[in-house]
């Protein structure tokens, strides 16, 4: 067992990865990953590793869950066997069940549901491995998915955690944080709407740090925002060049 | 789903919010009328049984030994489920738990989890090997709106009215003596759901009102005023001012209802 | 382990809880309880604790078990996990099944199942405390549910148990009876209809002793008709001094 | 379902029966032609295959040893299942036990367990500890009607023909040693199932009489001629008169089976 | 346990059973063994005792599984609790997945499936009692069943192992053999077409064994489709017999 | 499904076949280009991505401890499963395994365990009571053909890439120290797939290709060139000639990958 008492912060406000108060781990985003898949992306958030497809809008099977009056999103989120210390049974578990459900309801208001009736959207979501705020960076790869299968959108979701460590608020927790910390709130968030889509809370926190933790969280998802739209660049400029190495052929 | 409300009722509801009034005649922060009958269940540890107007949780706390977790070898185990019995609303099915139930279990776990609710330590019987497991399940009666806070009130009641059974240890085997302590309890969170419907917030949303809200944020607060868990719900969004505002909302109405039941 | 060679009824025929042998436990019937079911009733029946909704006639779900000729009657036996001494785990077990199937089948010869093709009923029965008899005191709540749904019926069915304990026929076994008793003969029954619609038994008996628990029960059952009516008369009562008030007002 | 007959068909059986007659001949209460093969599975510890007309059961007895429940630390452990295998029927259907094959274990369960069959207590190796499993294993292998004495019969045929194996116990261990010992069996229950049709009772009903039935009442009937187990089935209902009727009916019956079963 | 190193083949060539190399089990045939099924079979094939059913071509259910183009064949492979030493759950093992999926290709090359569409068969295979070579013995079974319940077939299937014990290869192991042995190859085969539709092994071979196994296997299968064909015509002489009787009655 | 391609298009690729040729040029015993990730997955013990074209197979290994199977007392134990993920494929379902990846994980299982791979008593921490459980995990990321032969090579790359934890024995308990160990590996075995269309065999078929293909052979190869596991699959036959052929080819490409591989 670690020690509760062990700092995670210095006195020169460093985290044990080295990282500032309000510093985001390194990300890295990937646009059109899976050849099958209608949409894709995978993400690196720290040393999270995860992969989304994205498949319709199509025929919903079973047909009864389909709605006469809109599309239905569904969102499964799974952990690979192998993405945690100890192995990880590939049967759903509680936690899944649930995160699969505020991953899909982050995910909703950026899209136009009704504009697709009778037909559903199935967003696959794997965690190769995990290292804490697996649900953020989940949606942040998945709203770059859905992107990239071109369903039109309201905007990108992102998503980050703040929460609190020792006694300060950061940015971003990663696996030993979560364990060990106070607090963690991540958020999801549509920066060109200013519209929150997912927002939890595990530990204590005054109403003071509780503000101040979802402004940090939403400070550190405008900044992942930019990549999102960097890597959804990357993606076009590649099909471009693409495309006019086909012309120039 | 036979619960479903028509195109023309959700709209009349919204309308009434949107100009601060609600279809039951109460303002936008105001809770139905509630009661609590505890120890309704003499063969459960614990129990109570929460009627928020017409929506009826009964909840019953089993205590057993068992393992403890290898990382928490002192502590004992918390254990929350939630049943949405089918006779508690034409919508309702019977089977394994679904999506909302799971997501209501968890949420009622998390606040007391989170809140430090019960002395876990003084669980432990001996350290790596036995510890009292503590089975809180929730049971939907009547569904009207509100499960949420109605269930995670119910849930602390029932922890408050639980009892647990005295025991020595003789030659390694745990012999359960004469004789109960009530469970060690060290907070009572109260958790408040605020619903957003445009640009208006209200609280305790009944069933009908639920179906026309956009989404819902719910904060468990302790003794202190401190926030203890989140979720929001719902597949629409809230504004980050909305959020601050939702949660001093939460604490005001917590102290209230902290008031009204002494806690 | 209880000794088994403890005596359950005293040298003046006088039964650990105080009763006679052939003494009904304290009864408390209750019908309208749910709001949301189309017919309710909740039983006390000693320490039992016996919630009933019923929903129908309705559509069936899934379709393909409904039948053209008759309505389908279904029946979900529940124990709730804290109704027992020791935990239930809320997955049904092979005796919730087959409790579910007896107590379905002792309900159904009081319903013109011909009347209303196509459709379902579906009686949920959940036990919240249990002390031996739980299957008696279910079907006479259900069919008080069933009544108050406001389906026709050709008689409410009443059940109540007898037994043998130590050398004595009694009645109305509870908990501790029950599992230390001889033997156990749950029987339902339609007073009007002299028709017995639920037998069974556990433990031994004589052919004699046999007849003589099956009419003790059956005796038990015309008692608590009775208030199986009284109870039903209480909300029809209930129901118009509502109205009336309506009125006045 | 393929199985069900035609409305005409129906008619006929009625007619029939309140005729006092049967579409082969039998008399009410006249049972098929039956035969009993034990020991056809070598590998099983007892086994018996039941061909009661065409219906055809085999029953398997596995015997393991297990933990003991704690409120019976020195018994073995008797445990029941009934497969409806598919190939007995068009109706039956691959699956976990549904509800039919659930009562029909519970049916063979209660009658071994109630009438005291097996001496438990002999299966006990080390009280509270480890005490010897019997696992009864009822197999339908062709549906032909009256599946319940059938595979009762036949679990009380296999029960007869099990052997236990011989152990001792060195350092806390169990050694399976050479040789076997009969399983020690204090009882042997013979169910007998009473079917009504109007006022008439019948029994041993074939396939397509079982679908004219009103209701059925089953009852294990041990050596002294004691009722040991009763279940009432089917959507109708009997009078009372009729179960003492059928009670003495079953007893009889039992009776003469047992003279030729020689049990 | 049992010690590896003991010889499963004397120096004379003979095998603890008796058995030479090259020789069967004794094998017992018997073709419409079950009343209610459209065809069956039941096969002893050293201690294994089969029993096989076949329903169809009937209508799919579910439906959805239905073909536009052709009928489908399903097979469920399935042991008896008491068919092996230790009692074996009735849950379907993955193992049993696995021999029901390889069992319906062994069959299917057999049938006309283009001729049925819409339709299903069912194949029900149940262990009573497992030797060694139960998958084998499955095959040869239901090739007998569907033949019975009168279906077209190509060819009759007929399957056998061989393997290789101690340092030979032998034909048709059982249990301890296939336990002990160094390898184990079950092969399907259609006589009349030469064609293999099963092959599966397990352990080490050489090219050369391989081939040899192959082959022996096949030799093996060739014996037991004449008593295939000795079992279909005891059965239609038996109908024809019986005719004949009810004719001169 | 709507991986299903056209009547025309089937037509099309069984016409190139029968002459020889392939839809992407190659010849019909060519693999396509392969590309082998090692230690992807740092949480894992062990872990390797495949690429073969476009077929995306991620295995992870995870070593724990358990108890060993009663009749292999001081062996460590293997367990293989596969996903075929959604993501992967517009005709894969979440849900239990189902036919397709129980076979495909059996059939790894089979060409690591019959092989013998991994050194089983080297896994071995106490006789009878504790031993190293190797979990192998598939994990199929896209689908386009062939999984067979690239789960089969990744997992065998990904048990060549797995450290195993030190460990002491003290007091009976198992202490996991400081530092690794490789995986104790006896043979690297390359599991070959043979598809047969008509009279022509093939190797590495595409997504498109398997399709048209009567049926498939899959072979383990051993360093030796002998023969470990084999498995026909699909609905049509392989002539006594064909499989001998299938075997030579299966073992002449394994030579060429195993060069390639520097296995």
């Amino acid at each position: 067992m670690i020690d509760k008492q062990e700092k995670l912060i210095d006195k020169k406000g460093i985290r044990l990865d080295g990282r500032k108060a309000d510093e985001l781990r390194p990300l890295k985003l990937e646009v059109g990953v899976l050849p099958n898949a209608d949409g894709s992306a995978y993400i690196e958030h720290g040393k999270n590793k995860i992969l989304v497809g994205v498949f319709g809008p199509r025929e919903m099977h079973p047909k009864h869950l389909s709605r006469p009056d809109r599309m239905v999103l569904r969102c499964r989120y799974h952990m690979a066997p192998f993405s945690v210390q100890e192995r990880k049974s590939p049967a759903p578990s509680r936690r899944e069940v649930e995160l699969s459900k505020v991953i899909r309801e982050a995910l909703e208001p950026a899209l136009f549901l009704e504009m697709y009736p009778r037909t559903g959207i199935d967003i696959f979501v794997e965690i190769l491995q995990a290292d804490g705020g697996t649900r953020c960076a989940s949606i942040t790869a998945a709203a770059l998915a859905l992107a990239d299968s071109g369903i039109p959108m309201r905007d990108l979701v992102v998503a980050c955690a703040a929460g609190k460590v020792d006694d300060t608020v950061v940015l971003d927790l990663y696996d030993a944080e979560d364990k060990l910390g106070v607090a963690d709130v991540p958020v999801a968030y549509m920066p060109n709407l200013n519209a929150v889509t997912l927002l939890q809370m595990d530990g204590i926190l005054t109403h003071a740090e509780f503000e101040k933790a979802v402004n940090m969280a939403i400070d550190g998802c405008k900044k992942i925002y930019a990549l999102q739209k960097e890597a959804l660049k990357t993606k076009y400029m590649h099909i471009k060049e693409e495309t006019q190495e086909e012309v120039e052929e | 789903m036979s619960t479903l409300i028509t195109k023309v009722r959700q709209k009349q509801l919204s309308q009434l919010i949107e100009k601060g009034k609600r279809i039951d005649g109460r303002g936008l922060t105001d809770f139905r009328e509630f009661k609590i009958e505890e120890g309704l269940i003499e063969r459960a540890e614990g129990s109570a049984r929460l009627l928020l107007g017409k929506t009826d949780v009964l909840v019953g706390v089993k205590i057993e030994t068992g393992e403890p977790f290898p990382d928490t070898p002192n502590e004992g185990v918390l254990t929350v489920n939630a049943e949405l019995v089918p006779l508690a609303s034409a919508s309702f099915e019977p089977g394994p738990p679904d999506e909302s139930s799971i997501e209501l279990a968890r949420i009622v776990d998390r606040g007391i989890r989170e809140s430090k609710a019960i002395d876990n330590e003084k669980l432990c019987i001996e350290a790596g090997k036995k510890v009292f497991v503590v089975f809180v399940d929730v049971y939907v009666l009547n569904h009207d709106g509100n499960l949420i806070d109605a269930s995670a009130l119910a849930a602390v009641a029932a922890l408050i009215n639980t009892k647990m059974p005295n025991y020595e240890i003789k030659d390694g085997e745990v012999i359960i003596k004469q004789g109960y302590t009530p469970l060690p309890l060290k907070s009572r969170p109260i958790t408040i759901t605020v619903g957003k419907l445009g640009d208006k917030l209200l609280l305790d949303a009944g069933l009908e009102e639920e179906q026309v809200m956009d989404a819902r944020i719910s904060l468990a607060i302790n003794e202190e005023g401190n926030i203890c868990a989140v979720q929001k719900g719902g597949s629409g969004y809230f504004t980050p001012q909305q959020i601050i505002e939702a949660s001093k909302l939460a604490q005001e109405k917590a102290v209230e209802l902290r008031k009204k039941l002494k806690w």
